[in-house]
């Protein structure tokens, strides 16, 4: 269940992460962290500073650059009853490693008939916008989220982030927790506005698998998730103007996915448009879809509409990127069309 | 050596042969006149240990409680010297309810929390398994160790690479076991590995190596304890090849045309040539040998029965156990 | 384009597969295979049986157990103008080797701004039904379909198997070429009876992107690939009896996907079941939903029926395997549903 | 060393220094007063090579035409000595059509197939392709060798270890040059290598290793003599690491509060070390000195103004060269 407690103060993504992470560090002794830079350096993205500091070097780890040797040595720690949070610094280097992430971390619970726990979270960086080319600048969620055995949380703002990194590491299952660099709030990239926002005093969990309803409408639904969240409510603002009344969905969590919340608001606005920065086929854009066209193809007034990755490499030349990136342009667009404009 | 261990490492060899032979007949059993890999009480891919029985027996013969084993696709004789209980890994093998992963696992994928062992079917990936579980170990203080067991075709991934360097780098109690029984599948050790012995290997990490050359289990009892003894004194990994024998295929069904050392296999057997050592030392005479197996196969056979009586895995449970 | 040769024979899928091999060996000098007991076991799952013996071990070369070096070691070779053919014995290994395969294999044409091409086959065994486990029975076609600069083909018998490698291997881009060992007809697991089949004499290539449709029927379409081609047309036959008649598509391909197909034969029939052995969500089954659901939900008098892997791990017994894989009898209630029985 | 070689050193280090002096100025140029790793004219990452130069200059002067380099995400000063056409690699690092990757690629993602030249973002992933290159040249019989770069850290990479088992395995003619500059961004090579030197990391491969201490490009260029010919006479593959210096930070844009040997950093750069010996040995003076920077800048200045004027890619054919 998401609790919320009463006071706030305004805190950047990585700031909120990192307070979720020392404060669950405080309560239990078997959580710590492991990957390359989160020492020192704090994290390439911000997502560890201050934790050396206050942890030391026996709880804050930095590894070598061996993503299957130190991610499999998280999972053997987690089946030890350690709770270890482990960084895969971008997760397009997930190819390096993903046997441990697949094949050991999702399936040992399963395989064992649930007698081995696997208490683990593997937090990795997505996304792109900044020119740093095609194997930099993945979402890649759709590829973790086929393959069964792990939760994956994809939080949009500040709050959420806190609410589903303590949510995480409290969970007894793996859980891939990945943060979008543009909504870290880091100092040396172009900010959304919102990447710093409320978070929460004291103990603040987000449950896993529900999404959120940042703006509700009645004509068209827009469902999306991570930095896509805040182009989406942008082109809601500015169509409000318009008099297109635009509902944003946060899912937050694709593993498990809040189907029900998806499917309450389609058949309300009978217009889905869904935003994804990943690739678009095989991916979330296309699971959205069929389950809409599984539980009732006729709640769609008309066809869905999709603003992805047009399944292309990542370019490099900013023209050229911000063409595959799902703009608010594009989801403009698409909204749109749905309302026959 | 005191004559209590070698009758004990004995034991364990001839336990585990017995456990292999059985699992042998059971996975043939029903596969005639026609062998089908899906078919019969025992379905799947299997690999079996036959022959490398001086490695399980020799290393684990030196672990203690809260040791931890990280075994390969052909993990049974490691299995069984490490502890496991038999019924319930005979069961999982089986595919039943009673088996350690209740059906879900199978016989590359056995996991028993209270002796602490796992196996995994990707070749190197249970390697670095084991080096978290040493850091688990290390963190907590205690002088506990873990076991992390590859072939010799796996020492060429690129897990057994990070693993090593890991585990000297932060001094972590593992102790590498590398079995060479000369194969990967078909292909032979001098068409996968540059390096006539992965002894070397562990100059890459500033770790001792040993390489022992006999399939000997006092020779691997030996050198595994100098490992034991460094890795809970606080000194770090070790590296261990044993040179021993992949005496059946490499899985069931292989018709192994590719071997050109095929004749003289058998010849090659280490359980003969120890048994025959003890006699000769005096330390095991024939009623011993009778009593050893006989207990093997009462032992192994309740085993058997126990798993055959396990009902199967109800098909409305498949989804159980995706999540804790 | 297909061509189709004049004469056959009836060869099972992994002798024609080879035959295939053999013959743009002979052709081009530059083609030659590479992988794990590729020389004299033949393949694991007979995939280069004989091969050996006719191109000798400087063109049929057993590797190592070292996927990362040996399939990059392909790319290398095929960026130098050779064109590889290179074996991961079991799709369930690519997590040991996906970044060259996604971040290289797949990318290196589009980033060297179409100056480099990487002419190569990556041939990989798919499928379960034979109790061996979580880690050797996959599909994971949806995982390789989703990431962007490879062609994947997956044949369901003899003749598509032998006209696809020959496109694969003549194409100037990667592709996956994935086979099903319930297909490959092996003398030692089960054989479904399609597995041996008529394959064209000489030069036969089945153009990559196309469907095929081995059976019309007005309906119900069933859309689906590889093994489950059979079940799907096992189906088909017995319901036919029964007064439904199936329409089964082969999709051959899943990068391109031949989209048209699927929509030309739903706007016929109305109905649509995907069967895929794959895990369901966020892969193939989603993708293929979507595509109508952005085109016209409206041609779907029904929700549509997905019959694939339910999101676990596949067991090992094999009661609960043959609850997770897509069965005859999964199928065929799913098809009755569409037709309101 | 003769004198001509010295001078064609010096005058590759000079030229790819000016380069990165350039590259910095104008990636920083338009990032100003705020640093905004996604704003101006080169935007994304940015990794130099100031300091390496050394390396490159050393390893690659034995290069003829047909061998390949294979670099990492710190590129440049490998393209520069390997020939990578400096107009083409300027437009791309700028995202422009005339680029090696019409703007696709961008300045990790650099491919030159008429200088045989790429690299890649991924740690220790370049490796096995240039296996894959050596291959190809021993089948067909050329005495070329492919180049293979890694850095210190990314020997700890299990590509890393597959690729040189490979190359052994096949005596390919490989030759891996490690750039040890003593971090991996923020991670000391003490806290990510178990050994000193990964020149002992050659034994196991029973390859050659050797380690260049003193980042002099006048060593490199030796040692790695001994490694062509031995590459281009059948011999096989070599493992050569130099130590040499990160003159600057990981990335632009890195603050380097971790780095402890800060201090030092500016007295290590290799280029006026080694124009004082050329010119205490009265191989240059200040004319040449002059004439060789004057020279490059106008070379890297022409290749800036080239990349400038080249217009950006079209958005409408981002959808270009996805296939072949
Ligand atoms: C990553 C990976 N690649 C390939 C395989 C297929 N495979 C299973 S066992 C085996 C040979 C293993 O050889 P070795 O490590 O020497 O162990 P042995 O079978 O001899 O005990 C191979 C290639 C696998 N399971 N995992
Ligand atoms: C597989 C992988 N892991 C992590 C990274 C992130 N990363 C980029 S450069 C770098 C450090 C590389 O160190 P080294 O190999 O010593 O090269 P250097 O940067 O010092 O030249 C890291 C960790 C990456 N690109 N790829
Ligand atoms: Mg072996
Ligand atoms: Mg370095």
């Amino acid at each position: 269940m998401t609790t919320e407690a009463t006071g706030t103060r305004r805190l950047n993504t990585a700031k909120a992460t990192v307070e979720a992470i020392a404060r669950e560090m405080e309560r239990d002794e078997n959580v710590f962290v492991m990957g390359e830079d989160v020492g020192p350096y704090g994290g390439i993205f911000s997502s560890t500073t201050g934790l050396l500091e206050r942890f030391g070097p026996e709880r804050i780890i930095d590894t070598p650059i061996s993503e299957t040797g130190f991610i499999g040595a998280a999972i053997g720690a987690a089946t030890e009853g350690m709770r270890p949070i482990v960084e895969l610094m971008f997760v397009d280097f997930f190819g390096v490693c993903m046997d441990q992430i697949y094949n050991h971390m999702a399936k040992i619970h399963y395989e064992s008939g649930g007698n081995v726990k696997v208490p683990l979270v593997l937090t990795t960086a997505v996304g792109g916008g900044y020119s740093d080319g095609a194997q930099h600048s993945q979402c890649l969620w759709g590829t973790f989220a086929h393959l069964p055995g792990m939760k994956v949380v994809v939080p949009s703002n500040p709050a959420d982030a806190a609410g589903l990194m303590t949510a995480a590491i409290r969970d007894d299952n793996p859980v891939v927790f990945m943060y979008h660099k543009g909504i870290q709030g880091l100092a040396w990239m172009k900010k959304n506005r919102r990447s710093i926002g409320p978070v929460p005093e004291g103990d603040h969990v987000v449950e896993i698998g529900k999404a959120a309803v940042p703006r509700s409408g009645k004509d068209v639904t827009i469902v999306t998730l991570s930095l896509s969240v805040h182009h989406a409510l942008d082109v809601a603002e500015e169509l409000a103007g318009e008099g297109v009344d635009v509902e944003v969905i946060d899912l937050r969590s694709i593993v498990p996915m809040d189907t029900q919340a998806i499917i309450d608001s389609v058949t309300k606005t009978g217009h889905l448009v869904i935003v994804d920065e990943d690739y678009q086929s095989f991916g979330l854009s296309g699971e959205i879809a069929a389950r809409i066209a599984e539980h009732d193809p006729t709640i769609l007034k008309t066809p869905v509409g999709r603003v992805a990755n047009p399944d292309l490499p990542i370019p490099y030349a900013r023209t050229l990127e911000y063409t595959v990136l799902p703009t608010p342009e594009r989801i403009k667009e698409a909204v749109l069309k749905q309302v026959g404009r | 050596m005191d004559s209590n261990t070698q009758r004990e490492l004995y034991q364990q060899m001839v336990t585990i042969r017995t456990y292999e032979e059985t699992i042998l007949r059971e996975y043939h059993a029903d596969k005639k006149p026609v062998f089908d890999i899906g078919a019969g009480l025992i379905p799947g891919e299997m690999h079996l240990a036959a022959g490398q029985e001086p490695v399980a027996a020799g290393v684990c013969a030196h672990a203690i409680d809260g040791d931890s084993v990280t075994a390969t696709h052909r993990p049974h004789h490691f299995a069984l010297a490490h502890g496991v209980e038999i019924n319930a890994m005979t069961a999982e093998i089986f595919g039943r309810v009673d088996g350690l992963g209740r059906g879900r696992g199978g016989h590359m994928h056995l996991f028993d929390p209270k002796a602490k062992f796992s196996c995994s079917g990707i070749i190197g990936e249970g390697l670095p398994v084991a080096v978290g579980q040493a850091l688990a170990m290390k963190r907590r203080g205690t002088n506990n160790v873990a076991i992390a067991v590859a072939g010799e075709g796996a020492a060429n991934q690129g897990a057994f690479h990070e693993s090593l360097n890991l585990a000297a780098l932060w001094k972590l109690p593992v102790i590498f076991v590398v079995e060479d029984n000369d194969w990967g599948i078909s292909v032979p050790r001098s068409q996968s590995t540059s390096v006539p012995s992965n002894a070397v290997r562990a100059a890459a990490y500033g770790i001792p190596g040993v390489r022992v050359e006999d399939n000997a289990v006092e020779s691997v009892y030996e050198e595994a304890g100098k490992a034991f003894e460094r890795a809970r004194n606080g000194g770090g990994p070790s590296l261990l090849e044993v040179s021993t024998l992949r005496l059946w295929g490499h899985f069931e069904g292989d018709a192994q045309g590719y071997r050109s050392d095929l004749e003289g296999v058998p010849g090659r057997d280490p359980i003969p040539t120890y048994e025959q050592t003890l006699r000769d030392a005096g330390v095991i005479d024939d009623s011993f040998v009778e009593q050893t197996r006989s207990e093997a196969v009462k032992r192994v056979e309740a085993a058997v029965e126990f798993a055959k009586s396990s009902p199967e895995p109800d098909p409305s449970t498949a989804g159980d156990y995706v999540f804790a």
